[in-house]
Parts: C-alpha cells; sequence; structure tokens
C-alpha cells in the first residue's frame, strides 16, 4: 500500500500519524515544495521577531519522518494529479504512483492586482521563506505598511514592532480582526497596539504601490492619501491552493470538498487542511476553515480512512488563540451574529482591557470572545463541540470561575469520570 | 491467720480416683497406695478421700460426717440435729494414732433421715439436707460438715492424704469408688474443713486447679442459694455440678459441655443440631464456664467423671482394666496398684471420662 | 491509564492538593516554606479545586486518549506519551499561545507566567515515579489514582 | 449597643516564618476564625471565635499553627474561677439557659482509675492469645431459667438474642445530631467487627437499612422516626427513657438542622424544631413501660430483643430492677459522663451518678434478686478505653457502649461545640460543606480499627488474667482492686482493696 501525500504542515503531519495509527507496514511518501522539515506555519511571526528560534520552528522532531518511516521528498514540487492512473506528477516530470493520496497543499495569500506589487520590497507573510526574506531586510526605523489587520496582518505588525519597524495598517473593514472580534473587542485590541506606536488606517485600502528605482517608496490610498514606506505586507488572506485540483473530476467550490471522512469526489484521493471545504458544525454548511486544529484533525481523520478504518471528522468551527503585547485573546464560533434567535451575554471592563462574550443560539453556545481574560476558555469550546443545552446554567457562563462546578451533575461526571476524549470526538 | 473460707487460697495438687463398675467393693489400701505415691505433689497441708458404698447397712440414710473443734460445737450441733433429724445410729469416726497428725477435731459420723415436719412444701429431702448443711456450716461456730451423701462419706484433714488415710483407718473399710486428693496450698489455714473432697449430699470433687473464673462461677452460683463458705473451686465445682444435674436436671454431657465448653471455633464446626444445643449451653451457662487449669474427679453414687479444662492446663490420665476405671494426675500412680492396665489414655481437655455404675452390679451395695 | 480522579462528594475543598501540586513543580519541590516564600512569584498549581457551595472538586489534565490540546497545538510541545498515556507540555518549545488553553474542553491547561509565558498543567507528576502529590496529599481521599473512577479505597 | 464582656478562650498562634497564605485554615474554619485579608494579602484570625477544634493546626501545610489557652487572667480566685465568671458574663448578655456538647468535663472522680486488674502468677498460668484461642462473644438478651430438652435435643429456642464479637457497641447516637456521613461510618464499622451501632432518635435513613442486621433501633418520647418498617429493619429495639449527660431532660433538635434528609427520615416538616418530651406521654410509670415493651415485642413478633435505656441517677438499682421485671431484654444504663449532641450545662454537668458505682449497685441488685440472667447489661457514659471496657465486665457489664471514643476516632476533637452544628470535623453537622469533610470510607475504617485494637487489647488483658473466654469475666469481681477509695466506695463496688 502507497500513500502519497503532497503537502508538509499540520495537515500532512495529521495523516501520517493517522496512518501510522492504524498500518505500520504501509509505504508513506511525502512532497512538499518546500525544503524544509515540517515546521509550524503560526510560528512564523514568532521567528521574526526573534522570540523563536530556527531550531525551535520544527513541528515534530527531526527523527520524525524516519521513526515514522516516512520517504519525504522536501523541496520538490507536484505539478499534476492523474486520477485515472492514481499517478501524479512532480515538477521534474517524474510520476509517482499511489494508492492513496492526500491533497495538503493548504492556502496561498491573496494578492490583488495591485499596481506596483511586483516592486521590490512588497512581500506576503505565509511561509517561513516569506519572512525569511524579509528579514533579511529589515532595519531599525524602518517603516512599513501592512494591508491587512486579520490574524496574519496584526501578528506580522507585531513582529515588525518589536523589530523597531514603524508599521502602518491599512484595513478596508471598520475594525481590526474583523473576522474574529465584535467592534467592542477590536476596539480595546487596537487601542493596545496603537500604545505600541501602530498606525491605522481603517475602512480603507491600497490604491497603489509607490515605488522609486524598483523599490518600494510607499503606498497611495483609496483615498489618496500617501503613505511613504520602505516595506508593504500584503496580509489581506489566504485563499484554498487547489492548483492540482483544477482540471481533474475533484470536486472544488472554494476549497476542494471533502466529506466528514476526508474523502474527495474521486476515490482513493483525500484532501485536509486549509485546501479543503470541510464541514462547519456552528455554521452548519461547508466553509473553509484556516486553522490549525482543524488541519491536524482533518489530516489525521484522513489518514485513518486512507489506511481503510472508516472515521468520521463530524467538522469543525473558527477557533482562535491569538495575542498581541501581552493581549491575550481567544475567540471561537460566531461572536458577531447577524439575524434572529441568538443571545449574546457580554461583560465589558474597558479600563483592565477585559472583555468577554458568550453567543448562544437555541441555548447552545456558538461562539464567545474571551479578551484578556483566557483561562478556562476551552470549557465553553467544549460545550461548543458537545453542543450542551446551556439553559441550566446561563446567568453563571460570565462568571470568574465558571467551571464545571456549575454544569449539571450528571454531564460534570460523566465528563470528569469517564477520563476519555473531553468533548472531542475525531 | 484467716482460715479457708475467710480467704481465697490457691493451691494446687494430686487427685486420684478408682471405680468398679460392677459395684464390687474394695478397701481403701490401693486409693492410699496410689494418692502415696504423688507425695510430692502434696506439701502435707492437706489430704482426704471419698467412699462410695462403705455404710451399706444404712443406705437409706444420709450419713453426716461432721468435724467439731470443741464438745460445745458438738452437742449445740448434735441438740440441731436431732431436733430436725431421726437419728438412726451415731458415734466417733474411728481413728488412729499417726505421728504426723495433730491438733485433729472431733470426727463424728450420724445417720439420719429428716423429719417431715421440717420440710418445706416444695422442698424434698435432698433440698432439706442442702439447707440443713449450709445452715450448720454457716451458723454453727466450731462445727463443720464434712459429708451428707447416702451410704458414702469423706475423710479428710490436714496431713499427707496416707497420713490421713492411715488416720481414719480406711483400710478397714470397703468401697466401690474411691477418690483422693493430696493438696498444696499456697498458705497453712491448718484447717480440716477446708481439706478436699469436698462434698454436698453425694456429690464430691476432688480438683487439682486454680479457677481463673471463680469469681464469675461463685457470683452465678449465689444467685441460686448457694452460700460459698470456704472460696474454694472445689466447693464451686460441686455446686455447678449440683445445680446443673440435681437442680437443672440437664444431661451429664450438657453439663460437661457447660463446665469445660467446647471452644467457638469447633462449635462453628459442628452439624446444626449438635450447635443449636451447645450455643444454647454456652449462651445460657457461660456464667458456669470454668476457665482455667483444671482437672477433677467428680464421685457420685452412681458412678464419676474425671474432667479436665478444655486448654488441658493440669494432668489427667485415665487406664482401666476388667471392671476397673483408674484416673489419675500422673500415670505412675495408676501403674502403683495397677501395673498392666488394659488400657491407658490421656484424655483432651474438655473431654470427659465417665465411669457409670452398671445397674444391678452384683455386690452392688444396696 | 491510571488517572486522577475526584469524588465530590468527599471533597472537603481545603485546596491542599493545590498547595502541594504547586510546590511540587516549584523551584523547591522539598520544601513547602521556600516554594511559597522564597520564589518571588508563587508557583502555580497544575490542579484546580473547582467550587460551587457545596460542590467542590479537584480537576486536572484528564490526559484524554483523543488529547484536542495535542492536536491543536501549534509549536508540537504538547504530545501525548503513546505509552504512558501521560500529555505533556515540552515547556523549551512551548511559545505561549495558548492554543492549547482554547482547545481544552475541561480547561485544565494554565499560564504559567512565573518564567517565560508557557502552558501550566498535570504531568501525574510523571517524575516522581509515585503517586501523583495531589492524591498522596489529598487529607480526604476525594481524590484516587486509578484505572477506573474508583468508589471504595 | 453595649460592649460584650466575652474573652476569648484560645489564642491562635500563627507562625508568620511558616505560614504561606494559602488559606486551607481559612477554608476549614466554620467559625470564621481565620479569614482573608485582601488588602494586605494574608490570613489574619479572631481569637475570640477560635474553638480549639484543631482542624486548622492539623490541615495546615506547614505546620505554622498551635492553639494555646488565652493568657488573660483573672485575679486568682480559688471559688470564682474564670469559667464560673464568664459563664454569668454570657447569662447576663443573653438571659438564656447555658448550652452545650459532649459529656461533663468536671473533675469528678473517676473510678476506672481507681480499680486495678489481677493477672496470673505461678498458683495458675497466664494464657497467650496469640497462641491460645481467646473469646469474646457476648449474646444479650434474656437467659430463660432453665434450659429443657426432649430426647437430647433442646425443647425450646432461646430468646433473641444480640451477638457480639466484641463486647463494644456504638451507642444511640441520632442522625440530625450526627452527619449521616458519622452514621454510616459507625454502621459500616459495626458490620465489618460483628457489633453494632444504635440509631438513637433520629429514625433510620434509608441508605442504612443495608446495615440492619447490626442496628439497634431507638424508641424515644418523641417516636421521631418510628413505624413498622424501622422497627422491622433493626436487630433489636431499645426504649430511650434517659441520657446520662441529661437526665430527666428531653431532646430538641433545632430547626437549622432539619434538612430535607433529616425531616424524611424522621418524618417531620423540613425546618421544625424536633423536641423530644423530658417523659414518654406513655409512660408514667413501670407498669406503662411494661406496657410498650411488649407492644414492641407483639410489633416484632417476639423476634427482636428489647432494650430500656436509663440514666444513671440515684435508685438506678431500684429502677433497673422494676425493668428487668418489665420485661426487657437489656438495660442499657448511662453514667453522667455519657455525651450528647446538645444540653443544659448545669445539667450536664450536675445531675446523675458514675457509672461504675451504678453499674456495681445494678449488677448486686440483679443477683441478690436472683433475676442478673434474666437480663443483659450494658453500660456506657465514657468509657475511655480497653481496660475501662474489661472493668466493667468484671464489675458485671455484659457489654459496653461507646459513644464520645467512637466521635474521637472519627475526628472528634471534643471542643464540645455540637450544639452549634459547626463541626468542622463533619460530624456533629448537617451542613452539606461541612459533612462531606467525613469520608464514610475513612470512618469506617478508623472506627473499626478502634474496635480492632481494644479487641486485641482485651484478649491480652485476659490472658494475662488466665481466662480466655470473656464470661468467665463478667461479674469476676475477684480480678479487681481498688486504690484510693473510702471502704464505702469499695462496698458499693463489691471489690477488696489492693493488697487484700
Amino acid at each position: 500500500m502507497a500513500y502519497v501525500l503532497i503537502g508538509n504542515s499540520a495537515a500532512a503531519i495529521g495523516a501520517i500519524e493517522g496512518v501510522r495509527s492504524v498500518d505500520l507496514d504501509g509505504e508513506i511518501i511525502l512532497f512538499s515544495d518546500e525544503p524544509y522539515h515540517t515546521y509550524s506555519r503560526p510560528l512564523i511571526s514568532y521567528y521574526l521577531d526573534g522570540k523563536v528560534q530556527e531550531e525551535k520552528m520544527y513541528y515534530r522532531p527531526a527523527d520524525f519522518y524516519k521513526r515514522n518511516r516516512v520517504e519525504a521528498h522536501l523541496g520538490s514540487r507536484v505539478a499534476a494529479l492523474a486520477p485515472e492512473k492514481k499517478t501524479i506528477t512532480l515538477a521534474d516530470g517524474q510520476t509517482v504512483p499511489y494508492d492513496k493520496l492526500l491533497l495538503a497543499t493548504g492556502g496561498k495569500p491573496i494578492v490583488p492586482p495591485l499596481p506596483g506589487r511586483e516592486l521590490d520590497g512588497v512581500f506576503t507573510f505565509l511561509k517561513w521563506d516569506d519572512v525569511k526574506a524579509l528579514e533579511q531586510t529589515l532595519a531599525p526605523g524602518m517603516r512599513t505598511v501592512v494591508i491587512g489587520a486579520g490574524l496574519i496582518g496584526l501578528k506580522a505588525t507585531e513582529a515588525l514592532v518589536k523589530r523597531g519597524v514603524a508599521v502602518t495598517v491599512v484595513e478596508l473593514a471598520n475594525r481590526v480582526l474583523s473576522a474574529i472580534l465584535d467592534e467592542a473587542a477590536a476596539r480595546l485590541v487596537q487601542e493596545s497596539m496603537l500604545e505600541h506606536g501602530v498606525k491605522f488606517y481603517l475602512e480603507n485600502t491600497v490604491a497603489e504601490v509607490l515605488g522609486r528605482d524598483g523599490k518600494v517608496a510607499g503606498v497611495r490610498l483609496r483615498d489618496g492619501a500617501e503613505i511613504p514606506c520602505e516595506r508593504l505586507v500584503i496580509a489581506i488572506g489566504v485563499f484554498p491552493n487547489t492548483d492540482l485540483a483544477q482540471g481533474t473530476a475533484i470536486k472544488v467550490n472554494r476549497g476542494i470538498v471533502v466529506d466528514e471522512r476526508m474523502a474527495t469526489t474521486v476515490p482513493d484521493i483525500f484532501a485536509a487542511g486549509d485546501v479543503t471545504e470541510g464541514f462547519d458544525t456552528i455554521y452548519q454548511q461547508q466553509r473553509v476553515l484556516p486553522i490549525l486544529p482543524n488541519a491536524y484533525k482533518q489530516g489525521f481523520t484522513a489518514g485513518i480512512n486512507m489506511a481503510g478504518e472508516v472515521r468520521a471528522y463530524k467538522g469543525g468551527f473558527a477557533m482562535n488563540s491569538i495575542g498581541f503585547f501581552d493581549l491575550p485573546l481567544i475567540t471561537a464560533g460566531i461572536v458577531r451574529p447577524e439575524g434572529e434567535g441568538y443571545l449574546s451575554l457580554t461583560q465589558a471592563d474597558p479600563g483592565a482591557r477585559k472583555y468577554k462574550k458568550v453567543v448562544l443560539k437555541d441555548n447552545k453556545v456558538v461562539g464567545f470572545i474571551a479578551l484578556n481574560q483566557i483561562d478556562r476558555a476551552g470549557i465553553l469550546t467544549g460545550l461548543m463541540e458537545q453542543e450542551v443545552d446551556a439553559s441550566p446554567f446561563l446567568e453563571h457562563l460570565l462568571r470568574e470561575d465558571f467551571g464545571y462546578a456549575y454544569l449539571p451533575a450528571a454531564y460534570r461526571q460523566e465528563q470528569m469520570l469517564k477520563g476519555v476524549s473531553g468533548g472531542v470526538r475525531a | 491467720m484467716l482460715r479457708e473460707g475467710e480467704i481465697r487460697i490457691p493451691s494446687g495438687c494430686a487427685i486420684s480416683g478408682i471405680m468398679n463398675k460392677r459395684g464390687r467393693v474394695f478397701s481403701g489400701e490401693d486409693i492410699i497406695k496410689s494418692i502415696a505415691l504423688m507425695h510430692d505433689r502434696g506439701n502435707g497441708l492437706g489430704g482426704g478421700f471419698a467412699a462410695y458404698g462403705i455404710y451399706p447397712e444404712y443406705a437409706e440414710h444420709y450419713a453426716f460426717h461432721l468435724y467439731f473443734d470443741d464438745e460445745r460445737a458438738r452437742t449445740t450441733t448434735e441438740e440441731y440435729l436431732a431436733a430436725v433429724f431421726h437419728v438412726a445410729e451415731s458415734g466417733q469416726i474411728p481413728t488412729r494414732r499417726v505421728g504426723a497428725i495433730k491438733n485433729a477435731p472431733l470426727a463424728w459420723r450420724y445417720f439420719v433421715k429428716p423429719k417431715p415436719g421440717f420440710l418445706g412444701e416444695t422442698e424434698n429431702e435432698d433440698e432439706f439436707v442442702v439447707r440443713t448443711v449450709m445452715y450448720i456450716n454457716a451458723e454453727f461456730p466450731g462445727a463443720f460438715v464434712v459429708s451428707s451423701g447416702k451410704n458414702m462419706g469423706a475423710f479428710k484433714g490436714v496431713g499427707y492424704p496416707e497420713e490421713i488415710g492411715e488416720y481414719f483407718c480406711l483400710d478397714e473399710y470397703k468401697g466401690y469408688i474411691w477418690t483422693a486428693h493430696g493438696r498444696f496450698p499456697t498458705n497453712t489455714p491448718g484447717w480440716w474443713g477446708g481439706a478436699h473432697p469436698f462434698t454436698l449430699l453425694d456429690w464430691s470433687i476432688v480438683h487439682n486447679g486454680e479457677i481463673s473464673s471463680y469469681g464469675a462461677n461463685k457470683r452465678y452460683l449465689e444467685m441460686f442459694g448457694y452460700k460459698l463458705a470456704l472460696q474454694t473451686d472445689t466447693e464451686a465445682i460441686t455446686y455447678a455440678f449440683d445445680l446443673l444435674l440435681r437442680r437443672h436436671k440437664v444431661p451429664l454431657q450438657v453439663a460437661i459441655a457447660a463446665l469445660a465448653a467446647p471452644f467457638w471455633s469447633e462449635i462453628e464446626r459442628m452439624e446444626p443440631a449438635k450447635q443449636e444445643l451447645t450455643r444454647a449451653i454456652r449462651t445460657m451457662y457461660g456464667s458456669l464456664l470454668l476457665n482455667g487449669p483444671f482437672s477433677i474427679v467428680l464421685g457420685s453414687s452412681k458412678g464419676i467423671v474425671a474432667l479436665n479444662d478444655r486448654l488441658k492446663l493440669r494432668p489427667l490420665v485415665a487406664a482401666s482394666k476388667g471392671d476397673v476405671l483408674f484416673v489419675a494426675s500422673e500415670e505412675s500412680a495408676i501403674r502403683e496398684i495397677c501395673p498392666e492396665p488394659e488400657t491407658v489414655w490421656t484424655p483432651r481437655g474438655g473431654e470427659p471420662v465417665i465411669g457409670v455404675l452398671e445397674e444391678g452390679g452384683d455386690e452392688h451395695a444396696n | 491509564m491510571k488517572r486522577v480522579y475526584a469524588r465530590e462528594e468527599v471533597c472537603a475543598g481545603c485546596k491542599l492538593c493545590e498547595v502541594h501540586c504547586a510546590v511540587a513543580h516549584s523551584a523547591y519541590p522539598q520544601d513547602i516554606v521556600k516554594a511559597f516564600l522564597r520564589q518571588k512569584v508563587k508557583p502555580i498549581a497544575r490542579v484546580l479545586v473547582e467550587e460551587n457551595r457545596p460542590i467542590s472538586f479537584a480537576l486536572q489534565c484528564r490526559h484524554c486518549d483523543e488529547a484536542p490540546c495535542t492536536k491543536a497545538c501549534i509549536t508540537g510541545a504538547m504530545q501525548k506519551d503513546p505509552l504512558t498515556g501521560v500529555v505533556t507540555n515540552e515547556e523549551t518549545r512551548c511559545v505561549g499561545c495558548w492554543t492549547c488553553i482554547l482547545s481544552c474542553p475541561f480547561g485544565a491547561i494554565k499560564r504559567d507566567e512565573t518564567g517565560r509565558k508557557v502552558a501550566a498543567k498535570c504531568d501525574l507528576c510523571s517524575s516522581a515515579g509515585t503517586l501523583p502529590v495531589c492524591v498522596q496529599h489529598c487529607p480526604n481521599d476525594a481524590l484516587v489514582f486509578a484505572e477506573e473512577p474508583g468508589w471504595r479505597r | 449597643m453595649p460592649i460584650s464582656l466575652s474573652t476569648p478562650n484560645f489564642l491562635i498562634d500563627r507562625n508568620r516564618e511558616r505560614c504561606i497564605n494559602c488559606q486551607v485554615c481559612v477554608r476549614q474554619c466554620a467559625f470564621e476564625a481565620h479569614s482573608w485579608d485582601a488588602e494586605d494579602e494574608r490570613v489574619v484570625t479572631d481569637d475570640l471565635k477560635c474553638v480549639a477544634c484543631h482542624r486548622c493546626v492539623t490541615f495546615c501545610p506547614t505546620h505554622a499553627l498551635s492553639i494555646r489557652r488565652f493568657p488573660l487572667e483573672f485575679r486568682e480566685n480559688a471559688n470564682w474561677t474564670a469559667n464560673a465568671i464568664k459563664a454569668i458574663y454570657k447569662q447576663a448578655e443573653t438571659g438564656g439557659i447555658l448550652l452545650t456538647g459532649m459529656g461533663n468535663d468536671q473533675p469528678y472522680p473517676i473510678y476506672w482509675d481507681h480499680l486495678l486488674l489481677n493477672a496470673s502468677q505461678v498458683t495458675n498460668p497466664s494464657i497467650d492469645p496469640l497462641r491460645e484461642p481467646m473469646e469474646l462473644k457476648t449474646f444479650l438478651g434474656r437467659k430463660p431459667d432453665t434450659l429443657r430438652f426432649r430426647g437430647g435435643k433442646l425443647a425450646e429456642k432461646l430468646p433473641p438474642q444480640l451477638e457480639l464479637e466484641v463486647p463494644v457497641m456504638f451507642s444511640a447516637m441520632s442522625f440530625g445530631s450526627i452527619s449521616l456521613n458519622a452514621i454510616k461510618s459507625l454502621a459500616r464499622a459495626a458490620a465489618d467487627m460483628g457489633t453494632f451501632y444504635n440509631t438513637g432518635e433520629g429514625g433510620l435513613h434509608r441508605e442504612l437499612y443495608q446495615y440492619g442486621e447490626h442496628t439497634i433501633v431507638q424508641v424515644a418520647s418523641g417516636r421521631f422516626g418510628v413505624h413498622p418498617e424501622y422497627l422491622a429493619q433493626g436487630a433489636a429495639i431499645e426504649i430511650k427513657i434517659g441520657q446520662g449527660a441529661k437526665p430527666g431532660i428531653g431532646g430538641h433538635l433545632p430547626g437549622e438542622k432539619v434538612g430535607a434528609e433529616v425531616s424524611r427520615t424522621r418524618m417531620i416538616p423540613e425546618g421544625t424544631d424536633a423536641i423530644s418530651p423530658a417523659p414518654h406521654h406513655d409512660i408514667y410509670s413501670i407498669e406503662d413501660l411494661r406496657q410498650l415493651i411488649y407492644s414492641l415485642k407483639e410489633a416484632t413478633r417476639y423476634e427482636k430483643p428489647v432494650s430500656v435505656k436509663i440514666a444513671a441517677v440515684h435508685n438506678v438499682a431500684a429502677i433497673a430492677s422494676g425493668i428487668a421485671r418489665a420485661g426487657a431484654d437489656i438495660i442499657a444504663i448511662d453514667g453522667f459522663r455519657g455525651g450528647t449532641g446538645a444540653a443544659p450545662l448545669r445539667t450536664r454537668d450536675n445531675v446523675g451518678i458514675p457509672i461504675e458505682l451504678a453499674l456495681a449497685a445494678v449488677d448486686s441488685r440483679l443477683r441478690e434478686e436472683g433475676i442478673r440472667s434474666q437480663v443483659s447489661l450494658v453500660i456506657g457514659g465514657s468509657i475511655r478505653n480497653s481496660a475501662d471496657v474489661v472493668k466493667a465486665i468484671a464489675l458485671g457489664a455484659d457489654a459496653v457502649y461507646i459513644g464520645t471514643a467512637a466521635l474521637i476516632s472519627l475526628g472528634c476533637h471534643l471542643c464540645q461545640k455540637c450544639n452549634t452544628g459547626k463541626c468542622n470535623w463533619g460530624i456533629a453537622t448537617q451542613d452539606p460543606n461541612l459533612v462531606k469533610r467525613l469520608n464514610p470510607d475513612i470512618g469506617a475504617e478508623r472506627a473499626a480499627n478502634l474496635l480492632r485494637a481494644w479487641e486485641h487489647e482485651i484478649k491480652e488483658l485476659l490472658g494475662g488474667m488466665g481466662i480466655n473466654a470473656l464470661e468467665s469475666l463478667r461479674g469476676n469481681r475477684l480480678m479487681l482492686r481498688g486504690v484510693g477509695l473510702s471502704d464505702r466506695d469499695l462496698n458499693i463496688l463489691g471489690v477488696k482493696a489492693a493488697g487484700e
């Protein structure tokens, strides 16, 4: 049995561990266009600000491939698939047969067709190479514009600030982190970044990149304003990297469509991670969920199923833990409900920059924001996963000490005593 | 010095018993030889004998053996006896001069029958006699009833048993049961009444040991009107048998199960019926359990029972030859008078040796 | 695997488990007074006593079979030992992103900011090789270390 | 508001060198003697609230705490002691009866400590309980005058008997006065050790039915929790007339202790005071008692022994004789040191007589009347150790009840605050926060261990006396000698003086 994996991040690693949890013999062949031992994408901002050195970037120990007997082809790009022949073709023309194939090609940065985007000094912020390149050109006092106040944009911003760079953030939405925060929380986060000298242009965007002899010199905004800068980081977002699936029978919407076994519409081809469009249990629909935990679980599930066992991953939902300058922040699911039937409980202490919000629908927790008071937030995540009826303890949800003591005895004891998978039914 | 009865005196001892199951009578020489052999188990401060079948001519009368300190005691006591009994015959108990025997009391015997008028309504002759014996021992200073059974008598005093035997000329008596006792008291009251055997009616007990349960036994017996004038184990054991066998009329085996009860661990292993019975006995007669070391020979006109405490903390050997049953503290004391017994055995703790007089045994003394 | 189970019906809520856990994981594991008085920042306990009177019980990492924290960890520092089943956080690799806190349904992972920010959690005192200290020091046997939730001692 | 004259009894000594401010003491003290000062971030104490129950001292992980007598001294006065003065302050403040818990703590003579046991030397051998059987089995119940036999078999069964493997039972403590966990501990220990515990007047909680074979169910003047099933569950029934700690007084369980469970078990409304009248209002005379005894026997088809419990009072011997003749199978006598969940202080400390004398008098009297074997005698009222047990049995008891000793084995520190319901050890309380502090698994083991330990010691003492069955010690007063007692005392106790 030959398992061929394309990709080398959380989803692919999850797949390896999934396969090996069932099949110790099958041959695993991995292809990655990046030359690195599997590393952690979310760590690139830590790498940039120096908190994490090279040796700590790796997602698994150095002997990981060896221990799992994985034939890893690093820095070798896969050019095409031939599902009907059950082979893949590498960039160098070589073809490799597979019995089971996993597409874990992740996402690629969205780069709008900006005039001047080819100028020297324009960077994206997704891969290790991106930050390595950026890092080499940085110098204290340098001015940088970051397009996009999303997770990536702001992590990049924080890292740059820590490197002594003056950063200006341009964001189309009316607030930072619009995908995971409501206005109130966004304001607090923005405040704290302002205190660290970050400038913001909200409800605005870059119309053109200005250059001087091939190098970035500044940007002109939609409203005509000009901001001089030496570096530009484009962090508008990522898009599923579905290139290989294009032109095949594999069904693709925004991402590659997978079922709860992570199987694509083509036999023996599976997909996992940011490239997919999996089921969102909160929105109850297929969605792209570009977050690491989801990628790993999908990969792990794919691996098990590729190895012949039937295992379902009922899906996940958006969840993020992130922090900017000592301001920790955890959010999940629907944080800014639109439409009928939602109940939002909030508690704010702007002075201390604390904010908590729990969103419920039909007495079930469907989302929350925990800003600067993140301890035990996972209990809420668990309630979302387990779809627990929260009506018996609604009034306690926002308590500082909210915990199992406030949950119904039966549920509490079942969870605590059985000692098995808390919530997670992988 | 306090005498027996005013103080409790622990003592070690030698015992011996001989019985002819067919009731053939024989002289006291054997029992004297037997007990004499165990000379060293005593210390010359007490010896005595019980003999059954020695008064065939007065078999229907209660044979009272009494000791008097002086003539005054004798006359007052005799007045009382004459008042409540028909006295068929009375006289001094024959004795010999024996060097070692000093300050002996006056020893008299009376063959009597209660005068019906003095019996309580529900009282039978035995009970009347018991009451009288207790009364005399308690109320007549200087007088002491040594024995009161029918066709039997006790002979005891201060000295080695063989000396006592010779003093009372026991070689001239013939009986079908003889028991003997040589005593080693731990102090010297020098009072003849305190010597063993102890008797009541035709019960007699010779006993070796000291019973730790004495206090419990005593207070239980007292509830039934027994006055333990002597504070001796022997006395308590005698009354215990009297209570169980004569008054509560329980079978001999039951009495034995009460006095030398089997351990609960044994009882748990018994078959249900026996278990229930034994449980009941222990539950009911716990206060009569004889705890601590003892070996005893119970004599009665119907036979003897030799018994050890349940841990067998005192010696007891038995042997038989023909119609004759021997029991003694030491095997040598048996072989001394019966060199080749047919069987010799050492009864286990709590396992009785029982000799029952065969009914209508020829020459049975009445 | 053996886990620590709480018997809330006999938990006295004294929090001695927290005290001793903190000590065991401090710079002075053998000296409770020093652990608390010598260290600038109080050592933090990996076990947490939840209280909602009269209910109280100690809660620590359940060492889930399908441990969500290990799946969520962005650095790979959080791992479940395939042999012992113990979930541990390799603190030198941890960057304190708190994704484990986000994903632990028991809220059993704490932020240890006494030094470098890292996630702190119950390690079943694996190093000690004996009973977990919380179990050892529970004065009322309200914590049991067992394969299955055992009731009687 | 006028100033209170009450001053602390104890001083809480906190060694700041060792205190780590973990607040374990704060969380453990129901009397709130410790509290957390959030501003100064340290634990502070209020000596006035300390009752010296030692909960905090025991729990303090750094042994930073100790409790001492509060050093405040009054002007020396042999007559007006601090206690005497403080009592008056308190009553001047409240105008109420002084209430207290546990037993009489006044320095009356303790006769147990003036009685010495015998041992074998030379003339008969002592027995080694490790080598020889040593029997403590005890039967409680009426013994017939004689056994009747038919064909070598028992003609009639014995009256019902309680069978004890150790001559020690747990005395009456009601659900309400103590916690369900405390009762569970005792019930389980009794079952494990082959003896009995007593419900007191608290009824029988359903969870305790499983221990029915080891339960003595009590019927007291309030009749709380008494119903046919209750009687049927027990191995024996005890009619409670009186209690050593408060002879002549009824019981009073304040409403706050009557929670859902207590209310269901006692069959009274939740939150209402449970008041047991001083007398049984259907027993104004000995013949009335006889009627109750027999109606209870009727109700249980004569299958269970009936006990009558009285306090040791002046003419206890005559009363006991009357009770025996009224048909009781067991008489339980509670001495003036007996414990209680709540009693008026003056009654507790001044009414009744010592159990040693009461026992001796009753046993002697019953024997004089020849009816001793008709009833079993159980005594209680401060049996503190196995030697007390042995002495009691030598004086004539069939078995003993222990209450205070049993609670101490569960952790009681005799702070005498049972009546407050704040027992920090989870024993004398119904507060769920405190009740769960007593783990019945641990409690059962500790209480059983106590009995196990005493069992060993009793066997050692018996062996030393050359006795290998307890019945041979029962009433065996020759095994006792008195020291430092008057002839009158010796006479009542029926024992000789040491040296006699």
